[in-house]
């Protein structure tokens, strides 16, 4: 069952990346979204570590990233969605496990 | 046909209301005949330790409802051995949680089942619908 | 495909429940079916009618409330958090004796069990939160 | 010595505010003046009389409105994050033309110049929060 | 005598409201007349991206009032080295916050000051009064 | 001048001792509290860095301690109080920097 697993929170100040990482099984999907954009910036250890991830696709929210300021800062090769991508991923996965 | 519920516990008690408004949300879910089980992670697994005393905070204890858990049929209880582990807690350090198991003429049974994190994920996996606190 | 929500966190403090709605109104807009917007924790009080926001920024009360009418959404507002934290309809106003109450158009106040409910009934249950 | 407290957080959600209670009551226990407690961003939250919470737990609004009354504590809520929270007084309610109002007894809502005087009168201002 | 104000800003914009209304008490605080500082440090630092544009998820872009600090006397603006470059961030991805000195001749000089953690640590240690956002 | 930081938040989930610790100058004292005082815990690498602070003094709020069940577990060397000791902390430091 693929799972959509979703991040919230800015990876340097909380453990909540880690965490979703530590359990995510291959196959599954991370949506970046709100302050957890942060995570998929360039010249990041996050951003290293998700390119790095084996079997997990990452997406960012663009809206938020670009809320940010950060939206042309997102690392190569991370998808990035609208709100129309956020709602057809949860579609697309068998649930959505939200990490808060 | 039950659907597989499990409800994931990621914070500590006390310091946030997450832990009690979780316990509330199983107590009035165990009602609805579905497939539950509770996963305990990270600072989630401080909320099963032994021996909270909230009277110097002036707060409710709560920690002695997990106790009953195993009369409202909640009995599939995960605890990650590594979030224990980091944290310097073992099972001793828990409260014990049981349940009785009807089919085993009222057998009495440990609730807590210590999974390793691989365990978990296959765990979390197998489920239908994730709570999250 | 039918969808529920959850928020968990209270307006303006967390962008939990500005992310939900955003969500909410492109999931309407592909037709997809809202079983249920339920709000637990400080997500209760998103339903008060007594927020007056700068008039600059979004009222995010109203935006729900209007998100209600055009969409017929269930919103809940769950009564064991709301009780905690103030927020009451009519109703429960006189059971507990209160002299006023705030709850806004389009929510109405009820169990934990619309939770289990939404996760029985709907496809995919997303959760916003803090 | 002349005290400040800060709260940031709603009641329950957070323990802020019931550490802040009980730092309040120690520091009034041993003969220090406190200037005045200030609610800011969902500590307003703290000031509702809507509040039902279950009979076997703490009434967060009630302690500080006995504490206030018992030590003639100033209770402030800042009116700018009151207004986008929906927590208003009388007066508020007529001036935004609303029908009910919700502030707890022994509160008062003003404006953010009142956290910068305790700042400037204070010898600590102590911030409790998340 | 004027007391030494420091408002730690420690948090992300748009996540959560701390940002945001800690620039609304700055911006009330200015009219008191204290001697005050800003302190931009961990994820806090994000406040000051350039090129923010919130229109797509509905709230208001606040981050244009970061340049208006200067007219309100507001002008020792300290950003965290170390937070900045463990986030991929350098000082050209903030905006150019600036004042104007009178006993200068109303000279536009920069009103942020790039310090490290240790620099930092030397101007907090000099403050009356810190104000935690 | 001397300061009291005061933490709230569990070493594990946030960042905010560490920020706390990279910033806060010999001869001050960190309150830990609430969910902070998981952060005194034996067996902890918060702990260890803790036990290992120079010129810092550390103490734990009991009652905070006690309500979580950790207060047999509080490390060695780090000192408990009580609200009445906080207090004390605060009237006997310069200022307060809560680290939120």
């Amino acid at each position: 069952m693929a799972t959509l697993h979703t991040v919230n929170k800015s990876p340097f100040g909380s453990s909540v990346l880690d965490d979703c990482l530590g359990l995510a099984k291959s196959g599954s999907t991370v949506l970046l979204f709100e302050d957890g954009v942060y995570a998929a910036t360039t010249g990041t250890k996050s951003a290293e570590a998700i390119t790095n991830a084996d079997g997990i696709t990452f997406a960012v929210l663009g809206p938020d990233a670009k809320a940010r300021g950060v939206e042309g800062k997102i690392a190569d090769g991370i998808k990035v969605v609208d709100y129309d991508g956020f709602v057809d991923l949860v579609a697309e996965h068998d649930k959505v496990h939200a990490w808060l | 046909m039950a659907k597989k519920f499990m409800y994931m516990n990621t914070k500590a008690p006390y310091g946030t209301i997450y832990a009690l408004e979780s316990l509330e949300v199983v107590l009035i879910g165990a009602a609805f005949e579905q497939d539950v089980s509770l996963a305990f992670i990270g600072d989630g697994v401080y909320q099963l330790t032994k021996g909270q005393n909230t009277d110097g905070i002036g707060m409710k204890n709560f920690s002695p409802t997990y106790t009953a858990l195993g009369d409202y049929d909640v009995n599939k209880i995960y605890v990650e051995k590594e979030s224990l582990e980091e944290r310097g807690l073992s099972l001793d350090d828990l409260q014990h949680l049981t349940w009785e198991d009807e089919d085993e003429d009222w057998a009495e049974k440990d609730s807590i089942r210590l999974v390793s994190r691989s365990e978990l994920a296959d765990v979390i996996e197998d489920q239908d619908v994730i709570l999250s606190f | 495909m039918k969808l529920g929500i959850q928020i968990n966190e209270g307006p303006y403090q967390h962008q939990s429940s500005d992310s939900a709605y955003q969500f909410a109104k492109a999931a309407l807009a592909k037709g997809h079916e809202i079983f249920r917007v339920f709000f637990y924790h400080d997500g209760v009080n998103n339903g008060t009618r007594l927020a007056v926001p700068p008039q600059d920024d979004r009222n995010i009360t109203q935006q729900w409330t209007e998100l209600q009418k055009e969409h017929n959404l269930d919103l809940v507002v769950c009564i064991a958090a709301a009780q905690r934290r103030g927020l009451m309809d009519e109703d429960e106003a006189k059971r507990q004796g209160k002299d006023a109450n705030n709850i806004a158009e389009g929510f109405r106040i009820s169990g934990l069990g619309q939770l289990i409910e939404a996760g029985i009934e709907c496809d995919r249950l997303v959760t916003f939160g803090a």
